[in-house]
């Protein structure tokens, strides 16, 4: 029976459940449903597939390979612990939409053909923005705005692309498509993807949506929407040259972004953008390793990026506050989400014996082996940064600084916030313990060894050395003042000038309509007065008269059809 | 209008011919020019003449707008019932030769009633505007104008 | 075929012109009414004379004869309905514009649309 | 009785209107509207089944053969825009019970019942004729009714509104007259199908270039085709709620109907496509339209005119499609046709509920809705959402088509304007919803309450057909495909 029924099925019936259900029932059906979809998901075995028909084309929501398998498993397990978190939220919106959106989170990674994974691609766009709108603020509604404008962006440009690629090849199986032919539409699906995969210039729906989430939405956020992104390059654009590049921009850029942001959530936004660099690298690099090595990238960044939304997200929850200028002192009142946070910072920074360690090793070792060296050098640097401003300012403003605020009525995480942060913690150090365990699930069978003594070597140099900077610019003054400020990104352009031409264009059609409705009627009317002076000489056509004004289109289209079936007889 | 002698004396001899007129065109609708539409013109004309030099209110007395609206409805009623009696005996709607033993005779009578009901529909009809124009107060002259 | 040959269709011409213009540039919704009678008696009209048959009777047919010496009698049906359309439609029409005159005190386009649309 | 049914279908509306008003008594005029309109719309569906199995159903009126006597002709598409007009006016029926209770005057509510009758019968008729003029006659029936219906708006402005419809819709049906007149002047006949076999050979003439300018431009002014469609704002935001949600779901969709027929049956794709270069022009008006129109709908602050303005831009959207002259794109035009009533339906049914409630349809009004009516907003969500092309509902079947329908025909541009407009669909919609779930209800509002199940069980009827037809497309792509198939057969 289990068998029968698609892999997001329990995740949907439970959104539907916490629909209907009295508040804790649902927060119960929300750690419930990953439970028992986790279970079916291991049941599954590869090559099991579900056909509908639909639109007179044969759809394949459910099929099941290993690298659906391995987003499968991550994606319950990143609901499970994302519900756990969510235990004491009463709000009715934030449970439907969070397990409608990890439903089709796993929708997207099962899906058999590329109209399925687009139906699951929009509605995940659909169910997360609630996350975000539903912190109630006046800046979450407009970030949510911009957040499902671009989604919707990224859906119509995946969907237009969609349709070409089955007009043209007639086919709409979830496969490898490349750019390399220089296809429109493989270009179309690309951009799609890209903009959900928060490519450089796209990305500013991410630093701009997630600070702005709930504390308990950005958990659920950070876990899905880059993740499928990234789910769908590997399926379809491995080994793509021009994502090797990509992904390094990806990797460094935000470094500079994150390291003068206050915001401790918008840092942690643009420490996410630069591991899905990582990830992109190793899709874009294409050989077996570096895709294994994105892929499994994908997953500890799930963990550890979520435990580290997590630990900030319950200083949100306790303080109200995520400025990096308003905080500090925290570690003595909140031990144990410090103590998170310090796995977290040290899994993302790659330490070892942490999770990102393997993972990161993978994909800088297949960039070498492949000859990407400027790639290895730039993925250097961005490992460094990493450490630098999640690794060391996030724990170090949130928790070891000196306090700036009053810390007095802060008291420690609630219980289920604890408990879904130390479990997150505990997973980000058994697999980087253990690496075997998530190697077991990897696509391609690998024999890479992390724990050798180059990389273990290097990686940790480079981790003193930066600590190293981090400690000097202290102490000599020159890191960056922690002010409470707006940083510029390109999303400036379109949201300030962007914005303004918006209104302008909006109103000015009307205007312009208006225009031409009375600059038609002008003209008539003066060469009618002159025939017949039958009105008053002020005013008349200074008027706008709607009535009169579609009577002289009708006249426009009429003469204007005549002359064209003139010309043709 | 009411203590005009001339035209109500007019009147009182004009309208039961103009009536008659009526019926007469009326009848006459299935073999010549004339037919329910002209008839019922005529026979609302003959009303409204009425109206007007009697008053709106005479004529609602005479003929109730309850009545108007009731026999707009009839009319109505009437073609479209001679239609689906023609259905139920088994012609096509409106299929008069269903109606009687010859299709001649059918159609004879079929044309009949369904001039009668346009008839009757189209002389409610018209009083029916003639009271909803002159039944209306008199608007206070010249609101929009200056 | 000369100009004046069309009499009937310039007739036509003219009589829809001045119908259409009237609806065009009078600020009156009351003119507008009788604009769009205009307009649709010139319709009327264009029917009427395309069933007319040079020298023929008016279709009154009592035993079996030749059709062409007749006029053609489907125009003349059709405009009669056309005439019941356009009566109803100028019926359904002043019947609304007493009801603006009494909502707004004006049956003017432009005072209306100043009264109530622009703000 | 079988063979009846096409005329059955508008006679039992046409002698429903004059039994309303001898019945008088609102409640029980009702309940006899109720049960005409039920009865309609099994009636119609029958005869779509029928038309489906056994093909099109041709009826001669008093026994008259065509080209003699009027004929009434139903095919496919014929038989699903009956489906369309009368499913709606089955929807509305237990709607409009507490809706035009509160919005009519109760000396009239019989009236209303009755010409709304009236509009259904031309909205029917004019579907299930097989005669040009027969089809203006009904047309006029229903305008005139909606020029009634329209005027009835609790508003003045309705008055206004429904005067410059009645103005528009005149001059359009006059135009319609003039290209019949044309058209009878060069074939002496006015039986559509009849049309069809001798027009080909007088194509070439101007009479035919003049007739059918006229018969485009007077359509596309009952359709509401930018830009002739300034009528329709007015007349849909001021009209009472039930008019509103009917009108939107049929009386745009049948002069859609009749252009469609007087494209394609009566001149013929051939014609239509070939010889006269509709093919150049209408698409991309139709979608100008449709973008302009989105881009206005985004501005509005009155939630009934938003829907109006984004009610032209679907239209567009089927003019465009049904424009493009291939199967595809009829399917997708007659799939949009069907599949754009009912969610406009849907939505104006659940502004029609807030109207009911808080008595406006203002945006600042519907703040916080979302919460004290819960499945009115719902249901606006949701229908909204179809109104998008999200998937698993309705829209984005409408959408899938279209796009591919252009895509076939290589029209990168239309493309391009289309998925801009559908982006801005998406702005206006999510301004409705950002209003009525993520705003606080203005201070001091009176306390709301659900909108009475009366009114609520036809909305969401309607909001669970889109998602029914957004999963299974039998019912409303399979035929349509068949409408197409029917269409551009010529005569099957």
């Amino acid at each position: 029976m289990l068998v029968e029924w698609p892999p997001f099925g329990f995740l949907l019936a439970g959104a539907v459940l916490a629909l209907v259900l009295p508040g804790r029932a649902a927060a119960i059906v929300s750690i419930v449903a990953p439970v028992l979809g986790f279970v079916h998901v291991a049941v599954l075995t590869e090559g099991t597939e579900w056909t509908i028909r639909l639109l007179g084309l044969e759809l394949v929501p459910g099929r099941v390979d290993r690298l659906s398998l391995l987003f499968g498993y991550l994606f319950h397990l990143a609901a499970f612990l994302g519900a756990v978190y969510s235990w004491h939220v009463r709000d009715r919106v934030q449970q439907v939409a969070a397990l409608g959106y990890a439903a089709s989170a796993v929708g997207v990674v099962f899906a058999g053909d590329m109209l399925s994974l687009f139906v699951a691609w929009e509605l995940m766009a659909v169910t997360s923005v609630f996350l975000i709108w539903a912190r109630r603020t006046r800046a979450s509604i407009g970030a949510g705005l911009r957040y499902v404008l671009l989604q919707g962006l990224s859906g119509l440009v995946l969907l237009a692309g969609v349709l070409m690629r089955n007009a043209e090849t007639g086919t709409l199986a979830v496969g490898p498509i490349g750019i390399e032919d220089g296809e429109v539409f493989a270009w179309l699906i690309l951009a799609g993807v890209g903009i959900k995969a928060a490519f450089p210039g796209a990305h500013v729906w991410l630093t701009d949506g997630y600070p702005n989430a709930t504390p308990t939405g950005a958990v659920w956020l950070s876990a899905f929407t880059t993740k499928v992104a990234v789910y769908v390059l590997a399926r379809c654009y491995p080994g793509t040259e021009l994502l090797v590049v990509v992904g390094a921009v990806m990797a460094a850029f935000p470094i500079f972004y994150a390291v003068i942001e206050n915001d401790l959530r918008r840092v942690l936004g643009y420490s996410m953008i630069n591991q899905i660099g990582f990830m992109v690298v190793g899709v874009g690099i294409g050989t077996e390793l570096a895709v294994n090595g994105a892929v499994a990238h994908a997953f500890n960044d799930v963990l550890f990026k979520g435990l580290l939304f997590m630990s900030m997200g319950a200083v949100l929850h306790v303080t109200g506050r995520t400025g990096g200028a308003s905080l500090g002192g925290l570690a003595r009142k909140m031990p144990f989400t410090a103590a998170c946070c310090v796995v977290g910072a040290a899994s993302i920074s790659a330490f070892p014996l942490f999770s990102g360690f393997v993972s990161k090793s993978m994909v800088m070792a297949a960039a070498l082996e492949e000859h990407h060296e400027v790639v290895w050098l730039v993925l250097l640097f961005a490992s460094a940064g990493v450490f630098h401003h999640a690794g060391i300012k996030i724990p170090y403003f949130a928790f070891f600084a000196p306090a700036r605020v009053s810390t007095d009525h802060v008291r420690e995480a609630p219980w289920n916030m604890r408990w879904a942060m130390g479990l997150a913690a505990f997973l980000c150090i058994t697999f980087g313990v253990r690496p075997g365990y998530l190697y077991a699930l990897l696509p391609f069978p690998t024999a890479f060894t992390a724990y050798d003594a180059t990389h273990v070597l290097a990686q940790t140099q480079l981790l003193c050395f930066s600590a190293l900077a981090f400690a000097w610019l202290r102490w000599t003054g020159l890191y960056p003042a922690e002010v409470p400020s707006t940083n510029l990104d390109v999303d400036w352009l379109w949201r300030v000038p962007g914005l303004r031409g918006w209104r302008l264009a909006g109103t000015s059609v009307e205007r312009v309509a208006g225009k031409i409705r009375g600059g038609s009627r002008n003209a008539l009317g003066a060469i009618l007065r002159g025939l017949t002076r039958s009105h008053g000489p002020h005013g008349v056509l200074a008027r706008t008269w709607p009535t009169a004004s579609v009577m002289v289109w009708v006249a426009v289209l009429l003469s204007g059809y005549l002359l064209l079936y003139f010309a043709r007889i | 209008m009411t203590d005009h002698v001339v035209l109500r004396v007019i009147g009182k001899l004009l309208i039961p011919f103009i009536l008659a007129y009526g019926l007469y065109v009326q009848a006459h609708g299935d073999f010549g020019p004339g037919g329910g539409f002209q008839a019922g013109v005529i026979v609302a004309a003959g009303l409204i003449l009425y109206g007007l030099i009697h008053g709106v209110a005479a004529t609602q007395r005479v003929v109730p707008p309850r009545l108007v609206e009731a026999l707009a409805a009839v009319g109505v009623l009437i073609y479209a019932g001679v239609g689906v009696v023609t259905l139920v005996l088994g012609g096509n709607f409106l299929g008069y030769g269903a109606l009687d033993h010859s299709p001649s005779h059918g159609q004879h009578t079929g044309v009949f009633l369904v001039e009668l009901g346009v008839g009757v529909a189209v002389a409610s009809v018209m009083l029916a505007i003639f009271y909803a124009f002159a039944s209306r107060k008199p608007i206070a002259s010249g609101g929009g104008r200056r | 075929m000369s100009i004046l040959a069309h009499y009937n269709d310039w007739a036509v011409i003219v009589l829809m012109m001045a119908g259409l213009y009237i609806v065009i540039s009078t600020r009156s919704f009351l003119k507008k009414v009788v604009g769009l009678n205009l307009f649709q008696t010139s319709v009327i009209i264009f029917y009427i004379s395309m069933a007319n048959v040079t020298g023929a009777a008016a279709p009154i047919v009592t035993e079996p004869v030749d059709a062409a010496d007749y006029a053609n009698p489907l125009p003349h049906v059709l405009m009669l309905t056309a005439i019941v359309v356009g009566v109803a439609t100028t019926a359904v029409g002043l019947g609304i514009l007493v009801r603006i005159h009494e909502a707004y005190g004006t049956v003017e386009e432009d005072e209306i649309v100043r009264h109530d649309f622009d703000s | 009785m079988d063979h009846h049914l096409p005329v059955l279908v508008v006679v039992t509306a046409l002698v429903g209107a004059p039994l309303c008003i001898l019945v008088r008594q609102p409640r029980v005029v009702w309940g006899l509207f109720t049960a005409i309109t039920w009865s309609i719309a099994a009636m119609a569906v029958t005869l779509l089944l029928q038309v489906l199995s056994e093909g099109p159903v041709r009826y001669a009126l008093g026994g008259w053969p065509p080209p003699l006597g009027i004929e009434l002709r139903v095919d496919v598409l014929g038989g699903f825009v009956l489906t369309i007009v009368s499913g709606m006016a089955a929807v509305v029926a237990p709607y409009s019970l507490r809706s035009v209770e509160q919005e009519v005057d109760a000396a009239r509510v019989h009236q209303f019942y009755a010409v709304l009758l009236l509009a259904l019968t031309g909205l029917l008729g004019l579907t299930a004729t097989g005669d040009i003029f027969n089809a203006f006659v009904f047309l006029e029936i229903s305008s005139l009714a909606t020029y009634v219906l329209v005027s009835l708006g609790r508003d003045r402005r309705a008055l206004v509104s429904a005067f410059r419809y009645l103005v528009m819709g005149t001059v359009g049906g006059t135009f319609f007259l003039i290209g019949i007149g044309f058209l009878y002047v060069q074939t002496g006949t006015l039986n559509m199908l009849d049309l069809a076999a001798i027009l080909p050979q007088w194509i070439d003439t101007r009479t035919s270039a003049v007739a059918f300018a006229f018969l485009t431009v007077g359509l596309s002014l009952k359709l509401a085709l930018f830009p002739l469609h300034l009528w329709l704002p007015g007349a849909y935001s001021y009209a009472p709620s039930v008019v509103s949600a009917f009108l939107a779901a049929t009386a745009t969709k049948v002069a859609a109907y009749l252009m469609l027929r007087v494209f394609f049956t009566v001149f013929g794709q051939a014609v239509a496509f070939g010889e006269l270069p509709v093919a150049a022009t209408l698409p991309a008006v139709g979608l100008f339209g449709a973008l302009a129109m989105s881009l206005v709908a985004v501005f509005q602050t009155n939630l009934k005119r938003l829907l109006a303005y984004s009610s032209i831009a679907q239209i567009g959207y089927i003019v465009t499609a049904a424009s493009l002259g291939t199967q595809a794109g009829l399917t997708a035009g007659i799939g949009h046709l069907f599949n754009h009533a009912m969610m406009k339906g849907a939505l104006f049914l659940a502004v029609g509920c807030i109207a009911y409630r808080i008595g406006s349809v203002r945006l600042e009004e519907i703040r916080g809705l979302g919460r004290r009516m819960p499945w009115t907003a719902a249901a606006i969500f949701v229908g909204g959402a179809s109104l998008v092309g999200m998937p698993l509902t309705a829209g984005f079947i409408s959408k899938w088509h279209l796009v591919s329908a252009i895509l076939a025909e290589g029209q990168w541009g239309l493309v391009a304007l289309i998925l801009t407009s559908s982006l801005l669909a998406v702005a206006y919609v999510w301004r409705i919803v950002g209003f009525l779930y993520l705003r606080d209800a203005p201070s001091g509002a009176a306390p709301v309450r659900e909108a009475p199940l009366s009114m609520l069980a036809p909305t969401w009827a309607l909001v669970l057909a889109n998602v029914w037809f957004g999963l299974d497309t039998r019912g409303s792509l399979g035929v349509a495909t068949q409408a197409a198939l029917g269409l551009l057969g010529g005569q099957p």
